[in-house]
């Protein structure tokens, strides 16, 4: 089992990349469920949302508590939420940012990292910052978890309402390109 | 004396075309002896015919048993009891359903004033904003005279109703009846922009009838809202032979007003009253105002006034 | 117009339909009002000019036509009195039953 | 929302099903659509709402045939459905919470007209304290008004049982109105994989379409429909006896029909679910738990865990709640010594879950002492996590050592410190 927590903000587009990244690995044959975390989901307010992917069938209809990849698909965010609780160690963070490593946050339990300055890139595609097929892209260069050709079969079969399909393969594509995937070493902790 | 000429040949009219047509409702029904309701019953389902369904909410028209008891039924037409709160979303998704397999069935409800005005008005307001093929007609006998005489948003100021009862009060403050005046549903309906409103009365059957028929055409288009004023011997306190009189003193006084609107035509009287009788001789034809003191009885008269100018400039807008 | 004929009512045991679904009733009510009456119209043959308007106002339509007259079914008729009240011959007079 | 067209692996099924990623709320409007009703009202409410609005797509991108009414409130959104049934339309709406509180009235009133409704039921706690999540204290305090009640555990389960729902409402032994129940939140928004079954295929399932051979409004066969029935004299009482022992007749037919339709289901289709009562590792165990919907899930993973660490639990899943699958419990009973039940809403007359207040009587007809306990958890939209569970089975084991305890004075709420 295979556990990744999205992090954005309502209108972000985290819970449809959820869904997205839920229907490239099934386009792989694998299993996945995505959850949205349920409340007040207005524009601009911090949202989560969940996917599990497996090769057998998943029976958990659950939140995920400890994660071991989460894709923060805004840059500000972590100042205001705690985006690292329950990662698991040896964990994976994907994050929109336009700074070099150092400069981003981390948690003890992140070991790899992919930065992708997806609020730049979008800017330049859509003009506005819409960053979730982006930071699919990203994950999918970071990962490996799922491979660019099924993110673009899942984007082909999927609804868009602020833009095209046309723009959003090519940030996927971007997104996957321009992603620098980081491993943090680490003494083990004796 | 112009009504009785005018009753003569309207009545021979009426009965040469309908009179042989079948009573769609069983020959005995447990309305109250002298009832305008059943009048009102009979004479609509003749004239609509029987491909209809028929729903009567709780109240007096099935409580005189036109959908049965125990296995009878009162009507020889398809006839069910809704809820006293979903009539017209029933009814609406009958006609539907008729509508989608292509046949030409009436969809009517003849319901009370309570079970429109009060607790049904959400499903009577909701079917007429989707023009739901309907033809509604109200039964407005002032009150929920089936379960005992209680008051309505339809009964009028000033009216004994055994929830509005007349007592010595306490503090100096006597209790006299109703001291809110009547909910006007027709002309919400009007602002409903419904394809037919009409308001009519039993003493009128000419008028009656001629809406009659409008509204079963208009019913085949979109919603069709009748308002029937429905004099009660019962809760209105008047002997049994006097409900004619009672039904057309009302219009004489134009306590009520008998108009009919359409979204082309605007709003128009059918039978204006130049010269209005005061109304007190309405209000005197019955027990259950006896108690009416004159300051009552000069906010009734007033009330009378402003309800008239408030539907001549309707009429005068809308017609214009 | 023609004469409206309406269609008999439902069988349900012909159409083989449990009797404990739903509740529905499919034979005409056999009640008949005619003995709530304390009085009784009575028509002056003479006076009656056939105009209908006893007909038109009968809450139990229970106006019958004759050949030169119009006539109750005391069966249903429940007394009420509108009848003589409106004629406008006032051919119709309200007796007590009990004569 | 994300169509693939797969092959399903390891399925030996008909061909022509179409693998897609799809919410709870969309399998069911999907399951709809292949029923094909005639008619559909909605109303929005949350977590429902996603539901009423794809089936809303469907029919604007007609993908589905039926007439669609925006009624102005759930009140008569299934008033409209009785006139329809009446006039012979197979009928479907959905709702939740605040939604079926205010349905109340005609909700009480279609069970007894035999009105083969279905309505899916997104369950949702409430009214108050205000909440807007899932839980399934609305379908719990409805239970007792003579509809079925089924409760499903996955998407695909939705997607299926929404077509079954019609299958069985309108069999001809029952007659009645179906409520299947989904979990607000967890299944309605969860996202998972699903097998399209093929329209034909439905088609052949489902058998002429006749929902209204009993109670008609038509003038072509007049009758009245709901008369004035019972009271003291007369044959009130008998005839009044007479429909309410027919409605019970026809909710018992309904376990028989419930079987039949799921094996009938599972033969054509290659998917199967335990219809009344499902049993998960339950033989050879000592002890069991007992869940109701989407919480499943998690309790299965616990349960491997438990047995992995040498624990000799097992797990009975209800999925028809309404009526109570009396004799179907009683075997999977049998088996054990002791029993835990889990339920996401209150009882609030004893003081437990109503599922274990139900099950109590059950326990009673075994003949033998069996000790048991009740657990609350995800109510408003909490999580019932692996981890509960393995409290849930820890405290229930406890209990095969303490035969004294006969039931649960307090239950046991798993979130009360979450």
């Amino acid at each position: 089992m295979y556990e990744v927590r999205f992090h954005g903000r309502g209108g972000q587009g985290a819970v449809t990349a959820a869904a997205m990244l839920a229907a490239a690995l099934l386009e792989e044959g694998k299993f996945a469920v995505s959850i949205p975390s349920f409340g007040f989901e207005r524009r601009g307010a911090p949202v989560v949302s969940f996917l599990r992917c497996s090769d057998r069938e998943i029976r958990q209809l659950t939140n995920i508590y400890t994660p071991d990849c989460l894709i923060c698909v805004d840059p500000t965010l972590a100042r205001t939420v705690d985006i690292f609780g329950g990662l698991k160690p040896g964990g994976t963070l994907v994050q929109a940012t336009n700074k070099p490593l150092a400069e981003v946050a981390l948690s003890p339990n992140v070991a790899t990292v992919g930065l992708c300055d997806a609020i730049g890139i979008a800017l330049q595609i859509f003009s506005k910052p819409i960053t979730n097929t982006l930071m699919l892209g990203a994950f999918a260069r970071t990962t490996g978890v799922v491979s660019l050709d099924a993110l673009k079969r899942s984007l082909e079969d999927s609804d868009f309402r602020d833009a095209g399909l046309k723009q959003n393969l090519l940030a996927l594509e971007r997104g996957y390109n321009e992603t620098t995937v980081h491993t943090i070493e680490r003494r083990a902790a004796a | 004396c112009p009504h009785e000429a005018l009753t003569y040949v309207t009545t021979s009219r009426i009965y040469n075309e309908v009179g042989d047509w079948e009573d769609l409702f069983a020959p005995g029904l447990a309305g109250c002896q002298g009832c305008n309701t059943e009048l009102l019953m009979r004479h609509t389902l003749r004239r609509v015919g029987p491909e209809t369904v028929l729903a009567t909410p709780p109240g007096c028209v099935p409580g005189m048993g036109s959908v049965g008891f125990n296995g009878t039924t009162g009507t020889k037409v398809p006839v069910f009891h809704p809820l006293l709160t979903n009539t017209a979303a029933m009814l609406a998704g009958i006609k539907r359903q008729y509508k989608r397999v292509g046949r030409d069935v009436t969809a009517l409800a003849i319901a009370g004033d309570g079970g429109a005005s009060d607790v049904g008005f959400q499903s009577l307001s909701g079917a007429a904003e989707r023009n739901e093929q309907i033809l509604f007609m109200v039964v407005d006998n002032e009150g929920y005279m089936n379960t005992g005489m209680q008051r309505s948003s339809c009964t009028p100021y000033g009216a004994w109703t055994s929830t509005t009862p007349v007592g010595q009060g306490s503090g100096g403050m006597p209790s006299q009846g109703k001291t809110q005046d009547a909910k006007n549903l027709p002309l919400i309906m009007v602002n409903h922009r419904c394809e037919y409103v009409a308001t009519a009365s039993t003493a009128y059957m000419e008028d009656l009838y001629e809406k009659l028929d409008k509204a079963i055409q208009a019913s085949k288009r979109g919603f069709a809202y009748l308002h029937v004023y429905s004099p009660c011997t019962t809760g209105w306190r008047f002997p049994t032979d006097q409900n004619m009189e009672v039904a057309r003193k009302a219009v004489e006084t134009n306590f009520v007003m008998l108009w009919e609107y359409t979204p082309g035509d605007g709003l128009q009287f059918t039978r204006p009253v130049d010269d209005p009788l005061p109304v007190t001789d309405y209000l005197k034809a019955m027990g259950r105002f006896r108690h009416l003191s004159p300051d009552q009885i000069s906010h009734i008269q007033s009330k009378v006034v402003e309800n008239l100018a408030f539907v001549k400039q309707m009429a005068h807008r809308q017609g214009a | 117009m023609s004469r409206h004929e309406s269609y008999p009512l439902f069988n349900l045991k012909q159409a083989n339909v449990p009797d404990d679904l739903c509740p529905v009733a499919t034979e005409v009510s056999p009640m008949l009002p005619g003995d709530w009456r304390s009085m009784r119209p009575v028509v002056d043959r003479d006076k009656c000019v056939k105009c209908a308007v006893c007909w038109l106002y009968c809450p139990v339509q229970c106006v019958e036509e004759k050949p030169a007259w119009f006539d109750f079914n005391l069966k249903t008729c429940k007394g009420c009195g509108i009848c003589a009240n409106e004629c406008p011959q006032r051919a119709i007079t309200m007796i007590p039953e009990a004569t | 929302m994300t169509t693939a067209t797969l092959e399903t692996p390891n399925q030996t099924k008909p061909a022509k099903q179409k693998v897609i990623l799809c919410e709870g709320n969309e399998a069911a409007a999907l399951g709809v659509a292949l029923a094909r009703p005639d008619m559909v009202a909605v109303y929005p409410i949350t977590p429902q709402s996603s539901l009423v609005e794809h089936v809303a797509k469907l029919i604007a991108d007609g993908r589905m045939d039926a007439d669609i009414v925006d009624a102005e409130g759930e009140h008569s959104v299934l008033s409209v459905l009785q006139g329809g049934a009446l006039a012979g339309a197979r009928t479907y709406t959905a709702t939740c919470g605040p939604g079926l509180a205010f349905m109340f009235e005609p909700y009480f009133r279609t069970s007894g007209m035999r009105l083969p409704i279905v309505m899916s039921i997104v369950t949702r706690d409430g009214i108050t304290p205000q909440s807007v999540w899932g839980g399934h204290q609305d379908a719990m305090t409805v239970r007792e008004v003579g509809w079925v009640q089924v409760y499903c555990e996955t998407v695909q389960e939705v997607l299926d049982t929404t077509i079954m729902a019609f299958k069985i409402a309108e069999h001809h032994d029952v007659m009645l109105p179906v409520n299947v129940c989904l979990d607000g939140n967890y299944l309605s928004y969860g996202t998972s994989r699903v097998e399209l079954p093929d329209q034909a295929e439905v088609d052949a399932f489902m058998g002429v379409k006749d929902v209204n051979w009993h109670v008609a409004l038509d003038p072509l066969r007049p009758m009245a429909v709901d008369p004035l029935t019972g009271g003291s004299g007369g044959k009130g009482p008998s005839t009044f006896v007479r429909y309410r022992k027919g409605q019970c007749k026809g909710m018992q037919n309904s376990l028989r029909v419930i079987e039949e339709v799921h094996a009938e289901w599972a033969q054509r289709f290659g998917r199967s679910f335990a219809p009344l009562v499902e049993e998960y590792r339950l033989d050879g165990a000592d002890y069991a738990i007992m869940t109701l919907g989407s919480m499943t899930g998690a309790a299965k993973d616990a349960i491997d865990e438990a047995r992995d660490a040498g624990k000799n639990v097992g797990l009975i899943k209800l999925k028809t709640f309404s009526p109570f699958p009396v004799e179907a419990l009683l075997k999977s009973l049998n088996k054990i010594q002791a029993l835990g039940v889990v339920d996401r809403s209150v009882g609030f007359r004893w003081n437990c879950g109503p599922m274990y207040q139900e099950t109590m009587g059950v326990l009673y007809r075994l003949g033998r002492h069996v000790p048991s306990m009740s657990f609350i958890g995800g109510l408003a939209g909490a999580d019932i996590t692996v981890g509960h569970f393995h409290r849930v089975i820890e405290a229930t084991e406890k209990l095969l050592s303490s035969p004294s305890v006969t039931m649960t004075i307090e239950p046991v709420w798993l979130n009360e410190k979450d």
